[in-house]
């Protein structure tokens, strides 16, 4: 039945519960449906990418927390490896190892969020949010013994890691790895076949692989559009070579898609994290940067100002949200000549009009919440 | 009306009936004893659910924090129990806006119409053997008629507000609470058919003598009652028209300070309401097995009405929301259906046990019997029907693959 | 004033009914136009009621059944008129009455 | 109907509901004329109580104030682009005549006629009563309404449906 009514525009943001952050969608309505939608991003933009370039390489570090502030270690990580990609530095195994093992704590910490927030946008009021707290408080604690942060961790070191793990952190780490498969069972019987979660989110925002690989999409959203691909398998950075794992994807390129995809990742994390901690080499976590810049002291800390060769790099990861990508050219001076964030919050965000278009409100809301956009990542 | 003498020391009429008579002997006009006393009962049921109310408040906080693993308000008074009266003072003492391009009026008329029929349901409500105010014979008609004025009431907060998610949500408040006042009056009918009198005190009295529950003989009734009821109440899953996640706060955006806790108030009166229908209706009121010799009879009602309303403060913990077709289509597809035929059922069973004329032992596990599997039968088959658990409402788990750069897309179904 | 009898509730069905008369014919509105109508139908539910209650019939509940009948018809032509109102917008872009006069000569 | 109770109730119901109808003519506003039209019906809805008619009470409440009213709503948002305005044609002076005659020649008659007052009280109970009339007696004018009310229904549909609108569910 349709009564055909006048063009409605309701903002939905930039104050709004539902946009993650400072987003403005601009809706416009036939009475409930969705008939265009812009959106407005920048409001929380903070010049991150030309600030970087005032800074020298070690100083920028703290920036790439600040930009997808739900995981903080991927962001760092991203970076430090393109950084290590233009001057052409050998990481120690053991590094590698806690850097393999730190992002994908931290892809559990942020699927938990992502997976609660996207049950939350279907209406279930906090409770999933607050569970799926409960796993993300133990990480960001195993977090603060690493590093004595928890929400910005900037842990990542070009070369390595600040510092070791402590000798408490294993034990801790291990003990959470046994809790965690009862948790995933709890929510993967609640969530997985919860009718309204179904009814609200199968067959809505539906992303064709063509489409998906048009907008350039990736992590979840190109996976739940049946696309297998992923950076860590594709192409290999940290550990990831050595450890044995499966990529998730869905079938129907829609939000309940997305959705299971997280579910699924957060096994496949806990896998790697099993296997990670079993292989897990000693040595050095930190690799000097040359004589002439080392600093004294028994903390491998990287100097605070180096020089590497005029050059240009991209070091790519798979970041909980997709692909987190860091493109940085060097003039040889001692902070980069351009600093770019090809950040998968924003990129993912672009087929928002296309998903919404034709749904309702409601479904826009959903939508937006399967999409797990970090507005800090989005407008950086 | 006439005034019903009840020798219980713990009945509310009790406080007025030594008032009535002191004024009597005064001699005073009748009128004036009539009056003092309506005011007694209206004020005690006033102070009774302001006081519920801020009771649950902090409980409502309490149970949905122990849901979601937290504490809850823990600071102001022991264990927080002074939170609802902090919360209080707060709304009183903030500044009452009206927004520039609101309908002035009718932005402040709205609050206080929402109030009128949450408050005005409990007239016919029986909290004891003799403690109702009125003892109408039509009160379950006059349930639903008061429930009835919430529709405008929401509308005119919604369209005063000149907000749009206000008015969206206003609408979607409108269409929802039509569709399920259907539910709820042919709910009732089921039951009103099966008692053979529309006055609430009968129900219970009834319920009383066949030494039985009505939810026990008529399983689908209640439940599409209590569903109904978190529509008119705003719980979730069918919050759609207060929706946090999609329209702010719906149809009380624009209200602050004290015409919002109006609204919260109100939110929880209604509930209060609902919850003390089912209570009388289909939970047997007043009465617990002859215990209501022992225990005042309000007690009893108010533990009934307050588990039922439990069964709310849970759903607002753990459900999530549906789309508002969905639930529309909930209503007219599913449960419209089902509670047409579940109300010619009964109005069959209820004719054949007057020309058989069993023996209630007989008659009535039988037709709890006959009932529940009806309705076993009828819900799971008439969901099949619609297409339940096929197709797109069906669950399922992520694929996994070890292949790179493979596409499992499979064409969308589309809702 | 110290009673209340069969004239007064006919001489509020009467002002009940005069009022809607009057906005059923001066209302410009559609929607004002209905309004009229329901008034005047309230005006004559009561008088039927109040005649039921208190003159001598065989069959006082009459009143009642035909009060019950007029409310039927009412919601039926309440609904229709909605969807009249609908139609029209849609045709004219308007429910004010005075320009809706494609019948006129 | 002399006890004190009833002859106050009704003085104010009736200041209430002609008050609230006077104001619906009277207001520009459509939306407050709507608003007062309920206060109106609610009134009324009193004043079927002081007549002991209870289930004719409370249906007013239930089908003019929940549904009737809900229905100008409906009407009045679905025409956005219409006038919110509530102001008289030029018929405002016929009309106003007219009216005035009318209800002032039905006054003239109530207050005329000597009507045939009956001393019974008013009413018990009524609900069951119309019941068995509705069913016994007027039977076949109740089934007739039902079929009227059908008929609305898909008249009403029917006329709201947009042309070329798809056949069957979505």
């Amino acid at each position: 039945m349709t009564i055909k009514s006048e063009p409605f525009v309701v903002n939905v943001g930039p104050q709004h519960p539902s946009t993650h952050g400072v987003f403005r969608l601009r809706l416009t309505l036939d009475g409930e449906k969705i008939i265009d939608a812009d959106m407005i991003m920048g409001y929380l933009h903070r010049s991150m990418e030309k600030l970087a370039e005032e800074r020298t390489y070690t100083q920028n570090i703290p920036f790439t927390d600040r930009t997808d502030y739900l995981a903080a270690m991927t962001g760092n990580l991203a970076y430090v490896i393109a950084v290590e990609k233009l001057m052409n530095i050998e990481v120690p195994e053991r590094a590698q190892f806690l850097r393999t093992i730190m992002a994908e704590l931290q892809r559990i910490a942020s699927h938990s969020m992502a997976i609660g927030i996207f049950a939350n946008d279907c209406g279930a009021w906090q409770t999933p949010v607050m569970h799926m707290f409960r796993d993300r408080e133990k990480i960001l604690d195993l977090f603060e013994m690493a590093c004595g942060a928890r929400l910005t961790l900037n842990y990542m070191r070009i070369g390595g890691v600040s510092r070791d793990i402590p000798d408490e952190w294993m034990p801790q780490a291990h003990k959470l790895l046994k809790e965690l498969p009862k948790r995933f069972a709890e929510y993967e019987d609640l969530l997985l076949s919860n009718e309204i979660i179904i009814a609200r989110s199968r067959g809505v925002g539906v992303l064709t692989p063509e489409q998906a690989i048009a907008y350039s999409v990736s992590g979840p959203m190109l996976r739940g559009s049946g696309v297998a691909w992923d950076i860590r398998k594709a192409d290999p950075y940290a550990a990831y070579d050595k450890l044995d794992f499966e990529i998730a994807v869905g079938t129907n390129g829609d939000c309940y898609d997305r959705f299971v995809i997280r579910l699924a990742e957060l096994r496949q994390s806990l896998y790697m994290l099993e296997q990670a901690l079993d292989m897990m080499p000693s040595g050095p976590v930190h690799q000097r940067l040359g004589t002439s810049t080392v600093q004294p002291g028994t903390q491998p800390i990287a100097p605070l100002a180096f020089r590497p060769p005029v050059g240009e790099a991209y070091g790519r990861i798979e970041s909980p949200r997709g692909e987190l990508g860091y493109y940085i050219v060097s003039d040889g001076g001692p902070s980069p000549f351009r600093f770019h964030i090809r950040s998968p919050s924003f990129i993912n965000l672009t087929p928002l009009k296309l998903m919404a278009i034709g749904s309702t409100v409601a479904d826009a809301i959903v939508i937006l919440g399967s999409v797990d956009i970090v507005v800090g990542e989005v407008d950086r | 009306m006439a005034i019903i003498l009840s020798g219980e020391w713990y009945d509310l009429r009790d406080l007025a009936n030594p008032i009535r008579e002191l004024i009597d002997a005064l001699g005073a006009p009748d009128a004036v004893d009539y009056v003092l006393w309506s005011l007694i009962a209206a004020l005690a049921i006033l102070i009774w659910l302001v006081v519920s109310v801020i009771a649950f408040i902090w409980i409502e906080r309490r149970l949905v924090a122990l849901m979601q693993n937290r504490k809850g308000p823990n600071r102001v008074g022991p264990a927080g129990l002074l939170q609802p009266i902090a919360d209080a003072i707060k709304l009183l003492l903030k500044e009452a806006i009206t927004t520039r391009d609101a309908d002035r009026i009718l932005f402040w008329l709205a609050p206080i119409i929402v109030f009128i029929p949450t408050i005005v349901v409990f007239a016919v409500v029986p909290f004891g053997e003799s403690m109702v105010l009125a003892d109408l014979n039509v009160g379950v008609l006059f349930l639903i008629a008061v429930a009835g004025i919430m529709t405008p009431a929401v509308f005119i907060a919604g369209w005063s507000s000149n907000n749009k998610y206000a008015l969206l949500a206003a609408m979607r408040a409108i269409a929802m609470l039509i569709s399920y006042e259907l539910i709820q009056v042919l709910a009732l009918l089921a039951a009103v058919l099966f008692i053979g009198s529309m006055n609430l005190q009968a129900f219970v009295s009834w319920q009383d003598e066949y030494n039985t529950w009505l939810i026990f003989i008529l399983p689908l009734p209640v439940v599409a009652y209590v569903i109904a009821g978190a529509v008119e109440i705003n719980r979730s899953p069918m919050d759609l028209s207060e929706a946090e996640s999609e329209l702010a706060a719906g149809y009380h955006t624009e209200y602050g300070g004290i015409k919002f806790g109006f609204f919260y108030q109100a939110e929880y009166m209604a509930g209060f309401a609902i919850a003390a229908t089912v209570t009388t209706l289909f939970l047997g009121g007043w009465t617990l097995w002859g215990l209501e010799e022992w225990i005042p009879g309000w007690i009893i009602f108010l533990g009934k009405l307050y588990a039922v309303f439990f069964l709310y403060i849970w759903s607002r913990g753990t459900l999530p929301r549906l789309r508002i077709d969905q639930l529309m289509a909930f209503a007219w597809k599913f449960m419209l259906p089902l509670m047409l035929v579940n109300a010619l059922v009964i109005a069959v069973e209820v004719v054949v046990w007057e020309e058989t004329g069993a023996s209630r032992n007989v008659a009535l596990p039988a037709i709890g019997a006959v009932n529940a599997t009806l309705a076993v039968i009828l819900v799971i088959g008439w969901a099949r029907v619609l297409g339940h658990g096929s197709g797109l409402q069906r669950g399922y788990r992520a694929t996994l693959t070890r292949e790179i750069g493979k596409i499992y897309y499979t064409g969308a179904e589309v809702s | 004033m110290d009673s209340v009898d069969l004239e007064h509730f006919l001489v509020i069905g009467a002002i009940l009914f005069g009022i809607g008369l009057y906005m059923s014919l001066a209302k410009r509105n559609f929607v004002g136009v209905l309004i009229g109508i329901e008034l005047m139908f309230n005006g004559v539910n009561l008088t039927f009621i109040s005649f039921s209650r208190f003159v001598e019939s065989a069959e006082p509940l009459n009143g009642h059944i035909f009060v019950i009948f007029v409310i039927t018809v009412a919601a039926a032509e309440a609904a229709v008129a909605l969807a009249l109102a609908v139609l029209l917008y849609r045709l004219r872009d308007t429910i004010n009455v005075d320009q809706i006069d494609l019948l006129k000569w | 109907m002399e006890d004190t109770g009833t002859v106050v109730a009704f003085w104010i119901l009736a200041a209430l509901t002609v008050g609230a109808a006077l104001s619906v003519a009277a207001v520009r506003n459509l939306i407050h004329s709507v608003v007062l039209l309920i206060v109106s019906f609610a009134g009324v809805a009193g004043l079927y109580i002081t007549l002991s008619a209870d289930f004719i009470a409370v249906v007013q409440i239930l089908i003019y104030i929940g549904a009737i009213a809900i229905l100008l709503i409906f009407a009045i948002v679905l025409t956005p682009r219409a006038g919110r305005l509530n102001q008289e044609g030029f018929m405002l002076l016929p009309a106003l005549a007219l009216a005035v005659l009318v209800a002032g020649t039905m006054i003239f008659v109530a207050f005329d006629t000597s009507w045939a007052i009956s001393e019974r009280d008013g009413f018990e109970e009524t609900a069951t009563a119309i019941g068995d009339l509705l069913l016994d007696k007027y039977a076949l004018p109740f089934e007739i309404a039902s079929v009227l009310l059908l008929s609305a229904i898909i008249g009403a549909i029917l006329l709201v449906r947009p042309e070329g609108a798809e056949e069957g569910p979505e």
